[in-house]
């Protein structure tokens, strides 16, 4: 027996294992304690984009476990995942805020950008109002897309999409230090674009 | 934070991540021990318990590519303790009780460039080009007219990895307190005037030329003409000379310095 | 045969890792100091780029693809990359110990190498290789090929820079340049002349 | 043994600092020294994992076999950095919108391995992570000058105030940080070899040696 223990074959695979087992279960344990629910997410970003707590009420919920809410809405260069009505106390009719959350794909190798979109609507204007960052996958040159990458997108809904190539002669032309990025980024807001157009 | 039953994440997700992580570092673990077993480099501990004896400074001095070859040498007893300088004595005393070999607890050693000339002395023609002694002096033995003197291009200064040696108005220069006696300036100088002499000497030649004085008046202002003073003036005849240029055998030495006093070229200096 | 010629292209010239998309300086600038050491870095590099793209892309699309756990990915390639080099570390101290010491350090910072993970991950990208292939799906064929020739770009970046090395040591330049700041300097040029691209 | 820990803190971050001495670490400081602030974040984001491997390896560096310490200190640092973002995530939500960035690209970085290899798998756990701490710092350091110095000639602002309207884009191609990078690893050079002539110290050589000649 004390002959297998410190047999170098043993020895080595034991500790890979060991390591992994003991780092896997960490990281199961912590991201199951340090879990933040997706209401929690939505919390925080209606906190960064009204800088208080909003009620809302939903529209479309992929999280929510209810079926008549949770299918997003799927496009060919992104999908909507969340839509609420921002509840309003001084109840103006005709003048309410959107907050979608959507996800564009085709960003820097492949991965995807989802971002936070604040439509307010007033009568018949509706104008996007406000653009944060969510999260994304495998953009590894977000750094560059700075505020005035966001800022871009603050104008009214018309019929114009972005485009966010160099020489794309688009309506709204959205040029980054990280054109694939920034693809992505367009994709999502775009298909807010798409969804109010109907 | 409630009693935690990983309800919050997918734990079949989780699994399988274990599980593919798992089986890869046994693949690789077997993988890698196999490896370990086809090119195990025997390497035996008396070589690796030298190695560590030994100062690490991988000064090429000893003429082996670094400790660890000088070390497998040792072991082997290929090569001699004394080829390496910069281990402290004891140390060295370690390393011979592991060979089992003697140790003779030699004189501890300093580099010294025999050579004062510089600035002063005269140039055949200006050169420019690659850098090095050693590439000057492929060009007709370098600019300088003395055939035997330091040309100061700074070969010895750019391999010294204590920064010990430094070219000064034209010459090399050995700093005492920082030389460790490494020996790879000794044998980077291609005019070989770099000499190890004992630390406890007190005082050294300046000079390394062997040609007579009436050329040596016409190459440079402080060169050694061979006048012999330094031999006649020195009580204990520590000095002899050789091809007209003195020696000095530093066992006779007493250190009084009559030969820097009565040297009229003040070839010999101080350390 | 046209893929063929593509991915030589692509991977030597258009895309190199080193030169185009500065991935992977540290061991370029770090044991670019002389053409032998430079030479079997090179090789080294090219050997773990080689069986990485032959490990990882079958991995990632037979198995992390279908099971959805596509964010595995970064540690489950940097495992696989790193347990090649602790091989490659243990054969290299066996049959050249020359090149093992003139590497030192920088053979286990294969590891962490951006050129080497940055090719595992193009190989997987299938809108990207099909760009460059022009080929409808990549498989396993042309990965491998891809990474022995990313590997050979490096390879030839790193020789070169050091045949410059060499050659600029030798100038007369003031002592504190020596060394790394006039290899970054010649890799400043290197990079104006790929503006090109 | 406490003189021992002022040289290994003075090591670190200054004699032997990783970015402008042993030259490690290239890709990052390449790459994000276009502003000063990228400098910070990245240093912060840098020390804290690098402590924290070297405590752990050097805790199981008699655990591990040499034949398999280059892949299980990979793991290690790995999942250090999965365990940072997550603790970021859920107690500090807007530095990890900031960190967030960084962190995927510290798994990639040279320095944590090599100081994880060459020194924290030979010493004691303090040694260790005061080593982690100093060479950490030493690379915030080196990348916030570095950063502020590219952003003020790049974009003519320091820190995204405005300094001057004066820009010249070559410091924000990679041409411009090879540049910059040679610049200050010369200047390095000038001022330390000057300090080390002046305090004798023996074994700092102005002319830059091979690295693994010094780190071991």
């Amino acid at each position: 027996m004390r002959k297998l223990f410190n047999n170098i074959w043993f020895k080595c695979i034991s500790v890979l294992l060991a390591v992994i087992i003991c780092s896997g279960g960490l990281i199961a344990v912590l991201s199951d304690v340090l879990y933040v629910s997706p209401e929690v997410r939505t919390k925080r970003a209606l906190i960064k984009i009204y800088g208080e707590e909003k009620s809302y009420s939903v529209v479309i919920d992929t999280d929510s476990t209810d079926d008549a809410v949770n299918s997003p809405i799927e496009y060919e260069k992104g999908k909507i995942d969340k839509i609420y009505i921002i509840d309003k106390e001084n109840e103006t009719d005709g003048e309410y805020d959107f907050v979608f959350k959507s996800t564009g794909y085709e960003g820097y190798k492949s991965g995807n950008v989802t971002l936070w979109v604040k439509v307010s609507v007033n009568g018949g204007n509706r104008r996007i109002s406000k653009v944060i960052l969510e999260n994304y996958t495998k953009q590894t040159l977000m750094s560059k897309l700075g505020n005035g990458y966001y800022d871009t997108f603050l104008t009214d809904v018309t019929d114009g999409y972005f485009t966010a190539d160099k020489d794309g002669e688009g309506v709204k032309n959205v040029v980054t230090g990280a054109t694939k990025s920034a693809t992505a980024g367009v994709n999502a807001v775009n298909c807010v674009i798409a969804y109010l157009e109907g | 934070m409630e009693l935690l039953l990983l309800k919050n994440i997918d734990v079949k997700i989780l699994l399988t991540v274990l599980g593919i992580v798992a089986v890869l570092a046994v693949a690789f673990a077997v993988l890698i021990v196999a490896t370990s077993k086809i090119c195990a480099v025997k390497t035996d501990e008396k070589t690796e318990k030298i190695k560590e004896q030994l100062s690490g400074a991988n000064c090429g001095g000893c003429g082996y590519a670094g400790c660890a070859d000088f070390a497998k040498a040792l072991a082997e007893g290929k090569a001699d303790i004394s080829g390496c300088a910069p281990t402290s004595p004891e140390n060295k005393k370690i390393i011979a009780e592991i060979l089992g070999v003697p140790f003779s607890s030699e004189e501890e050693k300093i580099a010294v460039v025999h050579c004062q000339g510089g600035d002063n002395a005269k140039e055949k023609f200006k050169y420019v080009g690659n850098e090095g002694c050693g590439e000057e002096i492929d060009f007709m033995g370098g600019k300088k007219l003395c055939p035997h003197g330091c040309i100061g291009s700074g070969s010895c200064e750019k391999n010294c990895i204590y920064n010990a040696v430094k070219v000064t108005d034209g010459v090399a220069k050995v700093d005492t307190a920082r030389c460790t006696a490494c020996g790879v300036c000794v044998k980077t100088c291609p005019k070989n005037i770099i000499e190890l002499i004992p630390k406890s000497a007190k005082v050294y030649i300046a000079c390394s030329t062997t040609c007579r004085g009436k050329d040596v008046m016409n190459a440079c202002s402080v060169g050694c003409i061979g006048c012999g003073l330094c031999v006649k003036n020195c009580p204990t005849l520590a000095i002899t000379m050789e091809n007209n240029l003195p020696k000095i055998d530093y066992s006779k030495c007493i250190a009084c310095h009559n030969c820097v006093l009565k040297c009229p070229r003040k070839c010999i200096k101080t350390l | 045969m046209a893929q063929f010629l593509a991915i030589i292209v692509s991977a030597v010239f258009i895309n190199n890792f080193v030169v185009v998309q500065f991935l992977g300086i540290c061991p370029f600038l770090g044991v670019s100091k002389d053409f032998k050491s430079a030479l079997g870095m090179g090789i080294a590099v090219t050997f773990v780029m080689t069986i990485t793209c032959l490990i990882t892309y079958p991995i990632y699309t037979y198995i992390l693809v279908p099971l959805k756990i596509e964010f595995m990915e970064i540690i489950v390639f940097i495992f696989i990359i790193a347990s090649i080099v602790q091989m490659i570390e243990m054969v290299l101290k066996k049959f050249s110990p020359a090149l093992y010491n003139a590497m030192g350090i920088y053979l286990p910072l294969i590891t962490t190498n951006c050129a080497v993970l940055g090719v595992a991950e193009l190989v997987i990208d299938q809108t990207q290789m099909a760009s460059i292939l022009g080929v409808a799906t990549m498989n396993l064929g042309y990965a491998v090929l891809y990474g022995l020739f990313a590997g050979l770009g490096f390879t030839l970046a790193i020789v070169i820079m050091s045949g410059l090395r060499e050659k600029v040591a030798r100038l007369p330049i003031n002592k504190h340049l020596k060394g790394f700041p006039i290899a970054m300097i010649v890799a400043c040029f290197i990079a104006m002349a790929f503006y090109v691209f | 043994m406490k003189n021992d820990y002022k040289k290994i803190a003075f090591d670190g971050a200054i004699k032997n600092n990783p970015t402008l001495k042993l030259v490690l670490g290239t890709c990052p400081t390449l790459a994000l020294t276009t502003a000063a602030m990228n400098g910070i974040y990245m240093g912060l984001a840098v020390t804290f994992v690098l402590i924290c491997s070297n405590v752990l390896v050097s805790l199981l560096r008699k655990a591990i076999p040499k034949e398999v310490r280059i892949p299980a200190f990979v793991l290690i640092i790995a999942t250090f950095v999965t365990i940072v973002r997550l603790i970021l995530d859920y107690f500090l939500p807007d530095l990890n919108d900031i960190m967030g960035l960084y962190l995927p690209l510290i798994v990639v970085n040279c320095i944590i391995l090599a100081r994880a290899e060459s020194f924290a798998s030979k010493n004691g756990i303090l040694p260790s992570a005061l080593d982690g701490l100093a060479n950490g710092v030493g690379f915030m350091i080196a990348l916030t000058l570095m950063g502020a110095f590219r952003e003020v000639l790049g974009r003519g602002e320091i820190f995204g105030f405005k300094v001057w309207n004066f820009t010249l884009d070559f410091f924000g191609t990679s041409a411009g940080a090879f540049f910059t990078y040679a610049l200050f690893i010369a200047l390095f050079s000038l001022i330390y070899g000057a300090i080390a002539d002046r305090k004798k110290d023996k074994a700092f050589s102005p002319v830059l040696k091979e690295p693994n000649g010094e780190a071991e």
